[in-house]
């Protein structure tokens, strides 16, 4: 019974977290630091799905920016041609033939509906193929690390070479509206922040519930001796296919949100550097842990602003230093300093009982 | 070697070998497992136990036959023969550390379970499982991690998930290597308890555990089966004996 | 301790209802008749100071450009207060990393604009980086003043372009080549909007000159290797070689092209972004190559005299002067002139001065005149050519400044039916 | 003919470059299993001593050929000293100093921007690399066959120290079985700390060969990392001739499909080729076979 109630715990840490987001947050903060917030919340839920593919399934996703631009283009494309109106066509295709009609792939990101549905139908579709390939093919360890990583360079340069349909290096910019929204209201900025933290915590309970599920315990199986897996019946691949296709969902989502709320979205946003940043967070936090990546993208995303506004040109360092000391200091992340300090709090707490004894 | 090979579920292996890279490991092995009995391979190290039991449980690659409930299980991949009930444990116990007992356990009885009720949590703790944790004896530490188990306790855990995931035929591999007297007696009667309507095999090296337990020995030596029988007719045969002559001074078999 | 409760009550019923009528109605939608006005501005000059932003790269792959540029900006500062500031007022600079990321530019413009309060903001290189301030500072109404010479078909109420346009840069350089008997071009560029834009527009000016287009190569921008596109180059024998490349990847292609046995002598090339900056870091002898630019170190007059001698004294300067530089410097003196014709610091006031007055400052470049109405900005063309000591030698110039044409109106040869679809998408 | 030949010849001098970058690599991340981030800055600090070389030694034509044995020390040197402060804490958990040595990365391509001319700085090619031969009537840069002579170079000393020195064989015992390889007498820390500096060295050793083609700026590392990593990878771990021909192929693929569409697509195929090559041959092209569950 008690366990039973202790796997209820994190629920408590998620409603805290749901109230710092939704309640407190947009009453304390500016426009600026709630908008920078719910950039941070984008990451974080990129985040969210990593820890569950790296922290709980042991794969290293190193190009989840892949993910991250298919919810990011389905929603820049959508808001692009929402702004342009009806017919028209963004304006960066108007150089190359103004009377050209738009791209096919386009035409349907016109309608909102599929663009929603695309935002979560488009990375189920490709993490499924992708993943179904690389798994059957037992692919793990640094080879699906770098695999990843190649994937994520490889779309970046697609996009940045396809100049005349992407919009290329400079990417997609110049939104006015979301899903009919203007972007310029405040309020309308806050509504999107409200949004993107409800889905992070949506994020967050999926991550609670699979964590606990029986699914979990597998995909931790899974991690932990996957050979052994298979001698429970289960094929290995299925498991990590699932927790992988989640975490590229998460991701898009994340990408998706991205978009109304800085303006752009370039492949910078998405490259193999980029890629690496999602996951610095996650390692910062502390992969395995429920809230670890959460924090440590949080964190992450909220030491850039401040430490770049502080020190502008020397911040780099104290991220870069940052990284390297949590990393050999702290090989479970942010998060393991909670187990540690309740583990110290613990022996405290014996040896006084012991010293009282005695 | 009678009718074991009649028995309507009796896994039977005709003419399977495995090679490495040319290398022979095992050739042409013709045996037959059936249900109720305590089976035990033997043989010199290198014999080809081991590369017997992987190649029927699909980890590495045999050619001939092995058929068991009408299924050939050679070309199945390890968890579609778990699935047709052919499970198995390992020389170094292999349990999910990080898991408690209790939840290596459930996992291990998923397989009965449709695909989708994994999407949620564990409520109550499974008759099968519950009834495993007693047969292994492991009620008590049911909350453990599986990491902090000793030896022995792991070998047990494995066995009970083989239990609780009603695996009809059982390999066990070299499973009380490194037991104490008395957990070796207590393997041996939960061996004899659950092996009643299971097909259990063990390969093992200790010949006081085959001499107290075993129904049939299958003796394997070179990737070949040497013989087989009764521990008393594999006492007698001259055959084992030659191999094992040059074996005694290590004290293996004493007889 | 009652009373504290209360209060944290109170405000946690207050933000579950803000919550609350958040996500069930939104704000104003795109249907709605009336545009949202943008919030008011909390710049507050009414000390002695003025607090200006500065947005540059400092770290990531463009810092390798914009970090000179961030420099300029602060002599130019620290030049206007000597003389005793803008109306009066101490310039006080507030330094933001763009990071050479985009997201990370518009979040510095909106911090920039709406924490620091600063009355106008300075800086940007990369098409992208204007492209991500450019949604903040309009709804903010607030100023960028953007120094890069850049693809043109843009325009801003709330931005200023101090770099060329096309028909400052390339269509001058076009005019060059003509001139020099050129038949046929082979056009290398990056894989990125400024070299896309500024080809198709060579291809259709160079159609009317009757200048042969025999090739067209594009690298990404972070691929150094241009060997294999040379040899084509090799292939072709053009005439000249436009070179559109953008940053560092120009050093690949120069390599390759000398490596490749090319040289001024037979095949010279002509490009949009070398400066006297990049020209050393060729790690080759470029000289008898051209480049088009406005501003040039080798300039003589007393303003680019004073420029060179002050950045040469300037703690941290790089040794030479250049284009981006230059129009940075300026960015900061045009600022200067309108608010003291605007006499007040109010964007809406400054944009009136610039279409009221003729706004002009004495550069190091020349005289330079503000267009009211497209804010960019009066410019000669120059086209120099590279001498040993990787100075421009100037060899071609347009004499007078031409006027700003970023939607190329007065060009008949660039089609109408683009530039109105242009003209009508930036509204 | 000359349409073949051009890109050919252009791609089998890339995949040499390539194949130097990816070799420290193959120490390092394929005998080690550590995920040098670093390495990409490694590369740079070996341009940065070439550039650093000729300020010294006024002669670009001696210079160069110094260059090489000093950029192998000093990148070597930074490797030993990220080995001895980042690294070793990390042995047991490989995939963790991947986050580390970004960190490393980022504080050095920064500290290049800073103590560096910020627009990067010019390595001058010597006169005599300055020429063409000719190839079927292809002038083939000089500097191409130089690039393609010092990857046999390097890769020729790196496969002799292997394969026939003591040393060598520690090395091949630690990857092997770390623990059997300290009871029998072979300090691994030693071991580890060597293969570092080789490794980061022939990185260094690379850098000198990219600063004669590319610029140099804190910005070179990053446009050859990825690549670097992912023929090391479809070389498979472990295996040297992996590695070359893996480099020689992705060298080559580029340069043609580069000759056909753009160097953006080109780019994109060749890496998606890649992956669906590791997807076929999920352990590269060679691999050291092993025994067990794992």
């Amino acid at each position: 019974m008690t366990t039973k109630l202790k796997s209820f715990l994190p629920l408590l840490g998620i409603a805290a977290l749901a109230i710092a987001l939704l309640v407190v947050a947009p009453a304390v903060l500016s426009d600026l630091r709630l908008n920078n917030l719910a950039k941070y919340c984008c990451w974080a839920m990129v985040a969210v799905g990593i820890g569950l593919a790296w922290g709980r399934g042991g794969m290293l996703v190193m190009g989840q920016g892949v993910f991250f631009a298919l919810g990011a283009y389905a929603m820049g494309m959508h808001m692009q041609l929402e702004s342009v109106g009806d017919g028209g066509i963004p304006t960066f295709m108007i150089l190359y033939d103004p009377l050209a009609p738009l791209p096919a792939f386009w035409e349907p990101f016109r309608s909102g509906a599929f663009t929603i549905a695309m935002i979560v139908v488009a990375p189920v579709v490709v993490a499924s193929i992708l993943g179904f390939a690389i798994f059957k093919r037992r692919v793990k360890g640094a080879y699906f690390a770098i695999l990843t990583q190649a994937l994520a360079v490889a779309l970046a340069t697609l996009i940045s070479g396809t100049i005349k349909y992407t919009g290329g290096d400079t990417g997609l910019s110049g939104f006015t509206s979301f899903f009919g929204y203007t972007l310029d209201d405040p309020l309308n900025r806050r509504l999107i922040f409200t949004i993107t933290a409800t889905l992070l915590v949506g994020c967050l309970v999926v991550a609670w519930q699979l964590y606990r599920s029986r699914f979990g315990e597998l995909l931790v199986a899974t991690r932990d001796a996957e050979e052994r897996v298979r001698f429970l019946g289960y094929d290995p691949a299925n498991i990590k296919l699932v927790a992988f296709v989640v975490a590229a969902v998460m991701a898009s989502i994340g990408g998706a949100m991205f978009v109304p709320i800085v303006g752009i979205m370039a492949p910078k946003s998405m490259d193999a550097a980029a890629s690496i940043f999602f996951i610095a967070g996650v390692a910062l936090g502390g992969r395995a842990a429920l809230f670890g990546p959460v924090l440590g993208a949080l964190a992450v995303g909220y030491g850039q602003s401040t430490l770049s506004e502080q020190w502008p040109g020397t911040w780099i360092y104290v991220l870069g230093l940052l990284f390297i000391v949590v990393t050999i200091a702290l090989p479970g992340g942010i998060a393991s300093l909670a187990t540690r300090g309740a583990g110290l709090l613990a022996r405290l707490r014996s040896s006084d009982r012991k010293a009282a004894s005695a | 070697m009678t009718e074991r090979h009649l028995h309507p579920d009796a896994l039977l292996v005709r003419d399977l070998s495995v090679s490495f890279d040319g290398f022979k490991a095992v050739s042409g092995v013709d045996v037959s497992f059936a249900p109720g009995e305590l089976h035990f391979l033997i043989g010199p190290n290198g014999a080809g136990k081991t590369t017997l039991v992987d190649a029927l449980t699909g980890l590495v690659k045999g050619t001939g036959s092995a058929s068991y409930g009408g299924k050939e299980l050679l070309g199945l991949r390890s968890h579609k023969i778990v699935r047709a009930g052919v499970g198995r444990t390992f020389q170094t116990a292999t349990v999910f550390d990080q898991l408690t007992v209790l939840q290596n356990l459930d996992i291990a009885a998923g397989l009965h379970r449709p695909a989708w009720r994994l999407a949620f949590a564990r409520h109550g703790v499974p008759a099968a499982v519950d009834e495993a944790l007693e047969k292994i004896g492991l009620s008590d530490l049911r909350h453990k991690p599986a990491g902090v188990l000793a030896h022995g306790q792991k070998q047990w855990l494995e066995i009970g998930m083989l239990l609780v995931q009603d695996a009809r035929v059982m390999f066990l591999d070299e499973t009380v290597a490194g037991m104490s007297a008395d957990e070796r007696a207590e393997t041996g009667e939960l061996l004899r308890r659950i092996g009643r309507e299971r097909t259990i095999v063990v390969i093992e090296h200790d010949m006081d555990f085959v001499r107290n337990h075993a129904d049939v020995v299958t003796v394997m030596h070179a990737g070949k089966v040497l013989a087989e029988g009764s521990v008393a007719e594999i006492q007698a045969n001259e055959a084992v004996q030659e191999v094992y002559l040059g074996r005694t001074a290590k004290g293996n078999v004493h007889a | 301790m009652f009373k504290s409760r209360n209060r944290m009550l109170s405000v946690t019923a207050a933000a579950l209802t803000t919550g609350l009528i958040l996500s069930s109605c939104g704000g104003a939608t795109t249907k709605d008749a009336a545009p949202t006005a943008a919030p008011k501005s909390c710049v507050d000059t009414s000390g002695d100071t003025v607090k200006l932003g500065f947005l540059n790269s400092l770290t990531g792959g463009m810092a390798i450009s914009e970090k000179t540029v961030s420099k300029t900006l602060h002599m130019a500062a620290d030049e206007i207060n000597a003389s005793g500031g803008i109306l009066g007022k101490k310039i006080v600079p507030i330094q933001e990393d763009g990071a050479t990321d985009w997201p990370t530019f518009a979040e510095k413009e909106e911090k920039l604009l709406t924490k620091d309060c600063v009355a106008a903001t300075f800086g940007g290189w990369t098409s992208s980086s204007r492209k991500a301030v450019k949604p903040v500072v309009e709804k903010y109404n607030g100023l960028f003043f953007y120094p890069v010479q850049y693809e043109g078909l843009e325009s801003s109420k709330n931005i200023y372009y101090t770099g060329a346009t096309t028909n400052q840069q390339i269509i001058p350089a076009m005019d060059f080549l003509k001139a020099q008997g050129v038949k046929t071009l082979f056009l290398a560029g990056s894989d990125y909007v400024f070299p896309r834009t500024a080809n198709a527009i060579i291809k259709l000016y160079a159609a009317k000159l009757g200048i042969k287009i025999v090739g067209e190569e594009y690298v990404p921008l972070d691929k150094a290797d241009w060997t294999t596109q040379v040899a084509k180059i090799v292939k072709a024998k053009p005439d000249f070689v436009f070179n559109t490349i953008n940053g560092s990847s120009n050093v690949g292609f120069v390599k390759a092209y000398y490596d490749a046995g090319l040289s001024p002598k037979t095949t010279p090339i002509i490009s949009v972004s070398i400066a006297e900056e990049e020209a050393p870091a060729m790690g080759h002898d470029v000289s008898g190559n051209y480049a088009s630019w406005n501003y040039f170190e080798s300039i003589k007059s007393p303003a680019n005299a004073k420029f060179i001698a002050d950045w040469k004294k300037y703690p941290g300067n790089s040794g030479v002067t250049s284009d981006p530089m230059e129009a940075a410097y300026d960015s900061l003196y045009l600022y200067k002139e309108l608010v003291e014709k605007a006499g007040s610091f109010d964007v809406d006031k400054i944009n009136a001065a610039a279409k009221k007055y003729k706004i002009t400052f004495n550069a190091p470049e020349g005289l330079i005149t503000l267009d009211g109405e497209n804010h960019h900005i009066s410019k000669v063309a120059n086209i120099g050519q590279i001498q040993p000591d990787n100075q421009f030698k100037i060899v071609w110039s347009s004499g007078t400044p031409i006027a700003p044409d970023p939607y190329l109106k007065g060009y008949d040869w660039f089609p109408a039916a683009t530039r109105d679809a242009l003209v009508k998408a930036a509204g | 003919m000359d349409s073949l030949i051009a890109p050919f010849l252009n791609g089998t001098a890339d995949g040499a470059l390539l194949l130097i970058a990816a070799l420290g690599l193959a120490l390092t991340f394929g005998q080690m299993g550590v995920i040098n981030m670093a390495h990409g800055e490694f590369l740079l600090a070996g341009a940065l001593t070439a550039y650093v070389t000729q300020q010294v030694i006024a002669s670009t034509d001696l210079s160069i050929l110094l260059a090489l044995p000093i950029a192998f020390v000093v990148a070597g040197a930074l490797g030993v000293v990220l080995e001895a402060t980042v690294i070793r804490w990390m042995y047991e958990r490989p995939l963790d100093t991947l986050l580390a040595t970004v960190g490393v990365a980022m504080i050095l391509r920064q500290f290049v921007l800073d103590a560096f001319p910020s627009q990067g700085v010019g390595v001058v090619t010597p006169d005599w690399l300055d020429h063409q031969i000719d190839v079927f009537g292809y002038a083939w840069p000089l500097r191409q066959l130089f690039t393609i002579l010092l990857a046999g170079a390097c890769l020729s000393a790196l496969a002799a120290l292997l394969k026939f020195t003591s040393f060598g064989r520690q090395i091949r015992a630690t990857v092997q079985n770390r623990a059997l390889a300290e009871t029998l007498g072979v300090s691994t820390r030693m071991v580890d700390r060597i293969t570092f500096f080789v490794g980061s060295g022939l990185a260094g050793v690379a850098g000198v060969a990219i600063s004669l083609i590319a610029a140099t700026d804190s910005t070179l590392g990053t446009k050859y990392i990825v690549a670097a990593f992912l023929v090391v990878v479809a070389g498979g771990l472990g295996q040297l001739k992996g590695t070359i021909i893996a480099a020689w192929v992705v060298g080559v693929s580029t340069a043609f499909f580069t000759d056909w569409t753009t160097g953006s697509i080109a780019q994109v195929i060749v890496f998606v080729l890649v992956v669906i090559f590791l997807q076929v041959r999920p352990q590269g092209l060679f691999t050291v076979r092993t025994r067990g569950l794992a």
